[in-house]
């Protein structure tokens, strides 16, 4: 772990880990269509699929920087798409609530994207996995929490 | 461990600037100090200090007791990670062999509370982790002046000028200097490396009377009453108001309760001891669903049965030290000492006075 | 009770200390027709002589003695003594009569009309001699113009309230049983079985119920009601309380016109004293049977003699007829069993149960009982209040009380009922007054309105006066009495002016018989009577009207050309001071002649006339 | 019962009913006037008298009025009866010499001459003073708002103090009862009479609070419409219920929420069309001559406003010449609906030829966009149509429609020959789109069924689940889901029969297992996820002990409705929801493996 | 530090009846307790007990807390002293079923402010005068007219940071934190029978006191308060570490207010944010 940890900080080496969590039915589907129509992205994004933007707990992205995420996205239906109807709205409601939160706490705001990304979309898709790549990039390792990852208080 | 005693205690006149020259030798001599710093207003904390300046002198006692360097908060005892061959490489040494450590400017109460700690730690399982640390750490404890409105250390048994468990007892002076009682070897080591700073105190010099702190109760009266009052209603009426929030526990400076517990990913994980409280109901649920401490009746009687009967029964002094953090922590008002004297008019068969 | 009989020995006394008072008593005559007469200024000038002259006389108003021609009256006490009762008594006379009589010792005969109590005084016949009061029999009139109608004391000196006491003694089948006997029927017209119509209501399904008395009088000429109410109100209440505990009513009420302020006062009056004596309200004298009172004030709508439209009224609704059945004993007032009896017929009530129902009986035809009182007016000497027992002709009445037609004219007819009766011929004056055989004839007694007519009297004209009055009074709710009254009245007017048409009788008598059996009520029911009668009796003035174009009476203008009878005229100039349209002419002493161009056809001349030498041609 | 005799036949009738209802019963007709059922009687007019010959006081009496009593002998039609009536009649005419009914009425009692004058003027109106409007203004309306003014002839019908009244409600019942049809309640009424617009004709005529909502109604039963009834607006009439024979009518029943278990909802809410005044330069609301294709409908239907007879609003003459304009507010990108109503192109030609069966020399023109026939058939008729001439059709859009004269001018462009068009018209028939039905989005969310950005429902799946929703157990079917015309519509409704009634005809449901399940143990039953539910699948359980006693109130999912979507177990603090198949450590698991 | 004999006397005399008539079986308020320097809980059970019940200027706590206390709701139902402050927590209560209206006597007492000077809470509360209570003790006090603009301040200070300073002043205060969930426990909306602490299949948040585990720790607590909290400021209060956690409460409370109109416990009808939602609601920040 502790060799992880330097491995991480180590900027010759550093690949950026993108978490995304996908709604199955839109930013999923979109995704897979931009694989299917073979529009390029970077390999950075790990994709984790839920049902629903709505099924993400904000403790997700937490829990994704505690693991070594150096930005989440979160990507779900349009509004008014939402194949339950309403999941992207409080979806957008809370997880644009907890960007606030990050930002009040001072964990960088940018580690966080949220995007609506429909079935059609897999050009958009493409185009900003490249772009948020590209920013993290820019940003560097999300350092304030890999840093954490050495321990609290008393170490 | 501070078991060694020496055969007679002996008196050390410092000089005005010990303080500063003692932090100097030691750091330079590459001795991890620590001492009472200001964190916030009127917040003062036990930690690592770099000179003699930033060293707080007038306090009551630190926000955290003593008690967290030698039983931190959380600690690592052991790592493992997964082999790209599948095999799991566990370390199960302490990180890090300690560094020394001087601690200067703890209070009697705190440094007296780590018998409660060493008898723990070190009973029926010798815990490296702690006993390194308490090996490795010299306690120059500063004696009390201004008794805090909440301390009661002279009802169990202590006293603003305790100095079980201390290494060297320092009595501030108005003018700077400092009387150093040494206690102990270690002790003594201290006061040698600070040479000219410290001169054995002329022959009759007296220890300045201790500052007055009120005897509340007997312990012993307290006990008489617990041994028989495990089913008593009062532990229902005391309990009322507790919000079983812990405060009190975790600033207490013999309370050693802990949680081990493994934080892991797929591929690597600690394994960490981390502060409990019995006053969480989480603390004694099983895995069954069945707590058998299932109210904070009967967690906050544990809590006091503790150190008032089963420590003392089992280790022969009571889990206290009377530096009051409990109360002065409690968002309720809840008041140990209250509670104490109440049980000790219980015991006298007096009647039930404000808990 | 007991207090109630001391009440009775004490008003007793006060009564007997009045008839032999040891002062002089002048009881003056002021009910409405006698103020109407001038007995206010009577009143004040004998008040500022007695003032004046410091004698000590005492000045009582009475009510009306029924002499209403001799108008004002003052009936004199003098103690030692008869009394005297004075006629036509005017401010100056008043003060002669105190002068030369109360204080001297002139009995002033001329003024006077009789005495009223035994005694003998020089000149000076007795009253109940003199031609108007022979023949009467004076029972619900006994106490008018006798006592003050303000004292209830007077009423009880007077066996007063007896009759309600012994109701309430021998209880209410009794009581109507004694009705029963007495043969009583209805005085306001239709002459139902008083005891008859009281066991309908009290026999009724419904609480509470409800006494009216009807004291709506409507017709023109009649006054009787309005009399019995200034005179002897008490009777009137003392027959509700008798009614209302046979039949069970706690309320009552009495429906005044607006038009008889004198009779809504003295009645509050009365009720008012009624009540102070415990013999009205709750629970009265520890019987258990309570009875209240309320006067309600009419608009004076002729209709509202309708027992139906009078209930409207009552209840605040336009007073309209509604039909029957229901009959008002079944739901009347507020839809509740509700007798309703006229003024007359409630003041018969009290001597019934008094006397004995027999008693009553004793007087009267085999269906017709008792005593009637007529308003006797029209052309006639003696006009006035006329009470006489059933049976009685109605030659007596005109002739004999009347003292037949002014001027020695020729008598024509009697219109019986007012505008709903009908009008009796010469040929039937003998018959006997009595509700049968008055219907018989084609007129109804109606409430006792009797309208004297002489030979200058046109029939045509009369029915054409009371229908221009029912027209007006109509309430028009139903078609029949709505539409058909006014064409009548239409067909009628174009005769009076000379547009008859031959079939106009024939259309009159179809038109009539169908308002009659077509209409909602009662008025229409009887609104042709004025028009069906004269045509029965009076056809051939009719058949001149239409086909002559002719009115012989010289009223109606159209038909009528004045001319002076050259020999009888005396040239008094009578008629040529007064034609309006100056179409008189002639010299003093000389005949004169009129000149049809100019003449209106007024009649003034022909009223004028001292020597009847005006004529119609 | 009370038995009596009228003209000879025995009849039985109840206590408390007039010889008039007995007479009814022996099917003898007495004319009357001023009675009406439910007003109570007043033997006004005595038109209705009958003669009672035996059994009671003998004469003639009002049979409106007059309590039926046992044993009574009522001839209707004697001599006597006749001569009243006749003279009644003579009378009545005599006042209201203009009034028909009363001239008929006349006629039919033989009477031509009557020896009074008539009337004429004020007093010589139609009406003939029964006061039955003012009885039942005043008993059953309870507004008092016409009384009586004056008595004998000189009576008079008027309001109190012969002013408009406020009191007035402007209701017109009484105009509705007056015999002779002498009122006018514009004259006395404060303010204008509503007419209540009959809302299945579009508003074309009007009808009563009482009526029929459309033709053929299922059930074909009357209503009353509680917001003109007199009886709910002031407490006053209740005439129907007394007049009721079945004693059918209770006005103590109101709207009342139905709960019903079911399996299965189908939505078939239908459309409406969209307000073409909109479009002002179609100047539909301006000119009364034009008119929407569904006002055409009705004014053209047999059973509508007109009887089927077409006429121009503005005139009442038939239109000579009409023209029909699709397309209004349909394939508008701006200002209107981008998608075509579909159904425009089919009826339009049918109204064409309606128009000719109505106005056969009358000439029809229709602009069009395209026309869109895509159906069985469909193309051929509107080729009929072409071909036989019923309409001439252009192709184009039309830019304005302005009054000249009488006529309307339809301006356009014939884009076939590039010409513009101007036609003058009689009358000129918009096809507005179609629009979702208003309340559709409320029902919507109730449903938790989503819809299209012009409230059209939604579909799970365009091609494969056309009928379903995404809320299980719920279908669509017709014109909720988009424009449809009939065959469509009834093909779709019998799909999502089929698909409730597969839903609901087995024991068992069978569907995808990630739902949500709740952790009793540690929810706090705070029904949080209730609030993000979709589906309304979350309901509350209440855990007892083994006595009974309640322990807790915890969130339960109904695993039929749930769709898995996750909110809840989002929004669950305590983190007592997973959904299956998305559980937490699942997705933790997912992230840890970003470490490789 | 001074009684307020104006409330005290009919609080005692209302509650004395209550218990009395057997209306509550017990009336949580506030005692008197020289030894400590703010008057703590009392439960009264019975009405003798009404008579040390006391309101004064040191009444922090907000009581609502005991409600879902199981060993306070097994005594039946409970009479509780609310200031209006306090009423908002209750209203959230109500509003998430944790307790039932009809359960609870809500003894209303106007506060114009508590300590000495005034809390800052108390300088900006616009719930002096409780409304909605079944019992309201003492006269109303005066309302001041809050600026909505002066609601929010304690997070002032902060705002005004970078985000690296931000991360500064946050990473040493939460370092402190020992993970004593002394926060959690007194804070009136933090009922939950198991907390996500708590829950270990999968772990959520790290138990460790590092830094890590406690940043998880204070942003899930925050952020399980968003659109809940009502600024009561008792885990403040309660906090040994003296972490400025009334700081995060009311940064979020703010953004609810500002974001969506809402201020919770207002009324125990509303809807809290996060179970609802605007098909317009802000998108900004939404790629």
């Amino acid at each position: 772990m502790i060799q992880q940890a330097s491995d991480s900080t180590d900027n010759s080496k550093w690949q950026p880990r993108i978490v995304a969590f996908l709604c199955n039915w839109c930013s999923y589907a979109g995704a897979d269509l931009a694989g299917m129509s073979r529009f390029a992205y970077p390999a950075a994004i790990k994709i984790v699929r839920l049902p629903c933007s709505g099924r993400v707990d904000p403790m997700f992205i937490i829990k994704s920087f505690e693991q070594g995420a150096d930005l989440v996205l979160v990507s779900g239906c349009h509004p008014g798409d939402c194949h339950y109807t309403s999941g992207n709205y409080h979806a957008r409601r809370k997880l644009l609530a907890f960007r606030e939160l990050m930002t009040f706490l001072g964990i960088d705001p940018r580690r966080f994207k949220i995007s609506w990304v429909s079935a059609a979309e897999g050009a958009k898709w493409s185009s900003l996995v490249k772009e948020i790549t590209a920013e993290v990039i820019a940003l560097g390792p999300f350092e304030n929490y890999s840093k954490l990852r050495a321990g609290g208080i008393a170490e | 461990m501070n078991s060694a005693k020496v055969d007679e205690q002996t008196l050390y006149q410092a000089a005005t600037g010990w303080l500063k020259s003692a932090v100097d030798i030691l750091l330079g001599a590459g001795v991890e100090v620590i001492a009472p710093i200001e964190t916030d207003p009127g917040v003062v904390e036990l930690a690592a200090v770099n000179s003699s300046e930033a060293v707080a002198l007038d306090y009551v006692n630190a926000r955290l007791p003593l008690k967290r360097l030698l039983f931190p908060v959380t600690e690592v005892l052991l790592e493992y990670e997964k082999q790209s061959d599948g095999d799991v490489d566990v370390k199960s040494e302490p990180a890090a062999s300690p560094k020394d450590v001087v601690v200067i400017g703890a209070r009697p109460c705190d440094v007296a509370a780590l018998e409660a700690l060493d008898k723990v730690f070190h009973w029926d399982y010798d815990d490296v982790h702690y006993s390194g640390r308490r090996e490795g750490t010299t306690l120059i404890t500063f004696a009390c002046t201004k008794p805090g409105p909440q301390c009661f250390c002279t009802s169990v048994g202590g006293s603003p000028h305790n100095s079980a468990q201390s290494d060297v007892l320092v009595f501030l002076e108005d003018d700077g200097r400092a009387l150093l009682q040494v206690c102990s070897d270690k002790g003594a080591k201290f006061v040698d490396q600070l040479g000219d700073v410290a001169k054995p105190a002329p022959a009759g010099s007296k220890l300045p009377a201790p500052p007055e702190v009120k005897a509340r109760f007997e312990p012993e009266k307290v006990k008489q009453w617990l041994d028989e009052s495990f089913e008593d209603d009062f532990w229902a009426d005391v309990s009322l108001k507790c919000l079983g929030c812990g405060a009190c526990s975790y600033l207490c400076p013999t309370c050693h309760c802990f949680d081990i517990v493994d934080e892991a990913n797929w591929h690597s994980g600690q394994r960490r001891r981390n502060w409990d409280c019995c006053s969480h109901p989480m603390f004694t649920k099983h895995a069954s669903g069945h707590n058998p401490r299932p109210d904070q009746a009967s967690r906050c009687r544990q809590r006091v049965m503790h150190k008032f009967k089963y420590f003392p029964e089992r280790f022969g002094q009571i889990a206290c030290v009377g530096c009051g953090r409990c109360t002065r922590a409690c968002c309720v008002g809840q008041n140990l000492v209250s509670i104490l004297t109440d049980i000790e008019t219980r015991a006298k068969g007096g009647a039930n006075c404000d808990a | 009770m007991k207090s109630l009989d001391k009440y009775y020995l004490e008003a007793t006394d006060r009564w007997q200390t009045l008839q032999t008072s040891s002062v002089p008593v002048l009881y003056v005559g002021a009910a409405t027709c006698g103020r109407a007469a001038g007995a206010g200024d009577v009143i004040k000038r004998l008040q500022a002589e007695i003032r004046d002259k410091h004698v000590d006389v005492k000045l009582v108003e009475v009510g009306c003695l029924g002499l209403c021609c001799f108008e004002p009256l003052v009936v004199v006490h003098k103690p030692g003594s008869p009394q005297v009762c004075y006629g036509k008594v005017d401010p100056d006379k008043s003060a002669g009569i105190l002068e030369r009589y109360v204080l001297g010792t002139d009995p002033c005969a001329k003024w006077a009309l009789g005495t009223t109590t035994d005694g003998r005084l020089d000149g000076v016949g007795k009253l109940s001699e003199h031609p108007m009061m022979t023949g009467q029999v004076r029972h619900v009139l006994r106490n008018c113009g006798v006592i003050d109608p303000k004292d209830m004391g007077h009423y009880m000196a007077r066996d007063g309230y007896r009759g309600f006491l012994r109701a309430l003694e021998v209880g209410p089948d009794k009581t109507l049983e004694e009705v029963k006997k007495s043969g009583l029927r209805g005085r306001g017209g239709a002459g139902f079985p008083t005891w008859q119509k009281w066991q309908f209501c009290r026999k009724a399904a419904g609480e509470p119920k409800y006494v009216i008395c009807n004291a709506d009088e409507g017709d023109p000429g009649a006054f009787m009601d309005r009399s019995i109410m200034e005179g002897d109100p008490y009777s009137v209440l003392e027959g509700m309380a008798i009614g209302a505990f046979v039949i069970g009513a706690e309320n009552g009420y009495i429906y005044v016109r607006g038009e008889y302020p004198l009779a809504i006062n003295n009645l509050s009056i009365a009720i008012e004293q009624t009540r102070s004596m415990g013999l009205l309200g709750d629970d009265i004298l520890g019987s258990g049977f309570s009875f209240n009172l309320e006067i309600v004030k009419g608009a004076g709508a002729f209709v509202c003699g309708e027992e139906t439209a009078l209930i409207a009224s009552v209840q605040g609704d336009i007073g309209s007829p509604r039909q029957r059945p229901p009959y008002p004993a079944q739901a009347g007032l507020w839809g509740k069993p509700t007798n309703i009896n006229n003024v007359e017929t409630w003041s018969n009530v009290p001597a019934i149960i008094r006397q004995g129902g027999d008693q009553f009986a004793g007087s009267g035809t085999d269906r017709s009982k008792g005593t009637k009182v007529f308003s006797l007016v029209g052309k006639v000497k003696n006009t006035g209040l006329v009470e006489v027992p059933m049976g009685t002709t109605m030659r007596q009445i005109v002739f004999d009380i009347g003292g037949g037609p002014q001027k020695k004219r020729q008598f024509k007819a009697v219109q019986s009922g007012g505008p709903s009766g009908g009008c009796i011929p010469a040929s039937l004056l003998d018959l006997p007054i009595d509700f049968d055989k008055l219907q018989e004839a084609g007129a109804m007694m109606g409430s006792g309105g009797l309208i004297v007519m002489d030979e200058r009297t046109c029939m045509v004209d009369v029915a054409k006066y009371f229908l221009a009055f029912l027209v007006d009074e109509s309430c028009g709710k139903c078609t029949a009495c709505r539409e058909g009254v006014a064409q009548m009245h239409n067909v009628l007017v174009r005769i009076c002016e000379g547009d008859g048409r031959d079939g106009d009788i024939e259309l009159l008598e179809q038109l009539g018989s169908y308002v009659k059996e077509t209409s909602l009520c009662q008025l229409g029911g009887t609104a042709p009577n004025p028009v069906l009668s004269t045509i029965r009796y009076f056809r051939d003035e009719y058949e001149t009207h239409i086909r002559e174009k002719k009115c012989r009476a010289g009223v109606c203008k159209s038909l009528v050309r004045f001319v002076i009878d050259a020999e009888a005229c005396k040239g008094c100039g009578l008629c040529l001071r007064d034609c309006p349209a100056e179409a008189v002419s002639g010299e003093k002493q000389e005949p004169h002649q009129i000149n049809a161009e100019l003449c209106v056809q007024c009649g003034v001349c022909y009223e004028d006339c001292p020597f009847d030498a005006v004529t119609v041609e | 019962m009370i038995k009596l005799t009228i003209d000879g036949q025995q009849v039985e009738v109840e206590p408390g009913r007039t010889i008039l209802d007995a007479a009814k019963l022996a099917g003898r007709e007495i004319p009357t006037l001023c009675h009406h059922p439910a007003v109570p009687p007043a033997g006004a007019c005595r038109i209705c008298v009958v003669e009672i010959v035996a059994g009671g006081r003998p004469g003639l009496v009002p049979s409106c009025a007059y309590p039926a009593q046992d044993g009574m002998e009522i001839q209707t039609c004697s001599e006597r009866v006749l001569q009243s009536r006749r003279m009644t009649l003579q009378l009545l005419l005599a006042r209201s010499p203009g009034s028909e009914v009363i001239q008929e009425m006349a006629a039919e009692h033989g009477i031509k001459e009557i020896p009074f004058p008539k009337q004429t003027g004020e007093s010589g109106d139609d009406c003939i003073m029964c006061g039955l409007c003012v009885r039942l203004c005043q008993q059953i309306v309870g507004a008092s708002a016409i009384c009586f003014d004056g008595r004998g002839p000189d009576r008079k019908v008027s309001t109190p103090y012969a002013d408009r009244s406020d009191v007035c409600l402007g209701c017109g019942a009484c105009a509705f009862v007056c015999p002779t049809g002498a009122i006018d309640p514009a004259e006395y009424c404060p303010n204008p009479i509503e007419k209540i617009p009959n809302e299945f004709n579009c508003g074309l005529d009007s009808r009563t609070p009482i009526h029929l909502p459309f033709p053929q109604a299922v059930p074909n039963k009357p209503l009353i419409d509680r917001e003109n009834c007199i009886r709910f607006k002031t407490g006053g009439c209740g005439a129907c219920a007394d007049i009721c024979p079945a004693g059918a009518i209770n006005y103590d029943m109101t709207d009342e929420f139905v709960e019903e278990d079911v399996g299965a909802i189908i939505v078939a809410t239908g459309y409406e069309i969209m307000d073409p005044s909109v479009y002002e330069e179609y100047g539909y609301g301006r000119y009364p001559d034009v008119v929407t294709s569904l006002e055409f409908e009705r004014m053209v239907s047999a059973s509508g406003p007109s009887n089927g007879e077409l006429t121009r609003l503005s005139n009442g003459k038939p239109p000579k010449s009409i023209v029909f304009l699709q397309c209004i507010g349909s394939r508008r990108e701006k200002n209107g609906k981008p998608y075509c109503s579909k159904i425009c192109c089919m009826y339009t030609a049918k109204h064409t030829i309606l128009y000719k069966h109505k106005v056969h020399d009358g000439q029809a023109f229709v602009f069009f966009m395209d026309v869109r026939a895509g159906g069985k058939n469909y193309d051929q008729f509107v080729r009929r149509v072409v071909k036989e001439k019923q309409a001439t059709y252009l192709r184009g859009r039309v830019s304005k429609v302005y009054a000249r004269g009488d006529k309307l001018m339809v301006r356009g462009a014939d884009t076939l020959s590039g010409t513009q068009i101007e036609i003058a018209a009689e009358m000129v028939v918009l096809a507005p789109a179609l629009v979702p039905s208003s309340g559709i989005r409320d029902l919507s969310q109730k449903l938790r069924v989503g819809y299209d950005e012009h409230g059209f429902l939604l579909e799970a799946h365009p091609k494969l689940r056309p009928v379903d929703t995404n809320t299980a157990g719920v279908f669509l079917a017709g014109a909720c889901h988009s424009p449809k015309d009939i065959p469509e519509s009834v093909a779709q409704a019998g799909a999502a029969a089929s698909k409730a009634l597969g839903l609901i005809c087995h024991t068992r449901l069978s569907r995808e297992p990630t739902i949500g399940i709740v952790d009793e143990s540690s929810c706090n039953g705070c029904f949080e996820c209730e609030g993000v539910c979709a589906y309304g699948a979350i309901g509350p359980r209440e855990l007892t002990d083994k006595k009974g006693n309640l322990l807790a109130t915890v969130a339960f999912i109904n695993e039929g409705l749930c769709q898995g979507c996750g909110a809840c177990a989002a929004t669950c603090r305590s983190k007592s929801i997973e959904v299956q198949g998305y559980r937490d450590d699942q997705l933790f698991a997912a992230i840890n493996a970003i470490h490789r | 530090m001074s009684t307020n004999t104006a409330i005290t006397e009919p609080l005692q005399r209302a509650a004395a009846e209550l218990l009395s008539e057997g209306k509550v079986a017990v009336v949580i308020g506030y005692g008197m307790d020289g030894d400590s320097s703010f008057s703590p809980p009392l439960f009264a059970r019975e009405p003798q007990e009404a008579e040390r019940l006391v309101f004064d200027d040191r009444c922090f706590g907000n009581l609502s807390v005991y409600l879902s206390k199981d060993h306070i709701r097994r005594m039946g139902k409970i009479g509780i002293v609310v200031k209006g402050c306090d009423l908002r927590a209750v209203n959230v209560l109500l509003r998430e079923h944790v307790v039932k209206r009809e359960d609870v006597v809500l003894i209303g007492v106007p506060c114009a402010g508590q300590g000495d000077p005034l809390l800052g809470k108390c300088s900006v509360c616009e719930q002096r005068n409780p409304q909605g209570c079944d019992i309201v003790v003492g006269d109303p006090v005066e309302q001041p007219q809050i600026d909505a603009a002066q609601r929010y301040s304690e997070a002032a200070d902060i705002d005004a940071k970078s985000i690296e300073e931000r991360w500064e002043f946050w990473s040493g205060q939460l370092s402190k934190c020992i993970r004593c969930y002394a926060c959690r426990n007194v804070c009136p909306l933090c009922y939950c029978k198991r907390c996500i602490t708590e829950k270990t299949v999968p772990q959520w948040i790290e138990t460790s006191a590092h830094l890590r585990g406690n940043i998880a720790w204070n942003v899930a607590r925050a952020f399980h308060l968003t659109g809940r909290c009502v600024n009561c400021g008792e885990c403040e209060r309660a906090c040994p570490m003296d972490i400025p956690l009334g700081a995060i409460n009311q940064k979020m409370a703010q953004l609810m207010d500002e974001r969506y109109d809402f201020q919770s416990g207002l009324s125990s009808e509303d809807k809290a944010p996060f179970t609802t939602f605007n098909v317009d609601d802000p998108e900004t920040g939404i790629l």
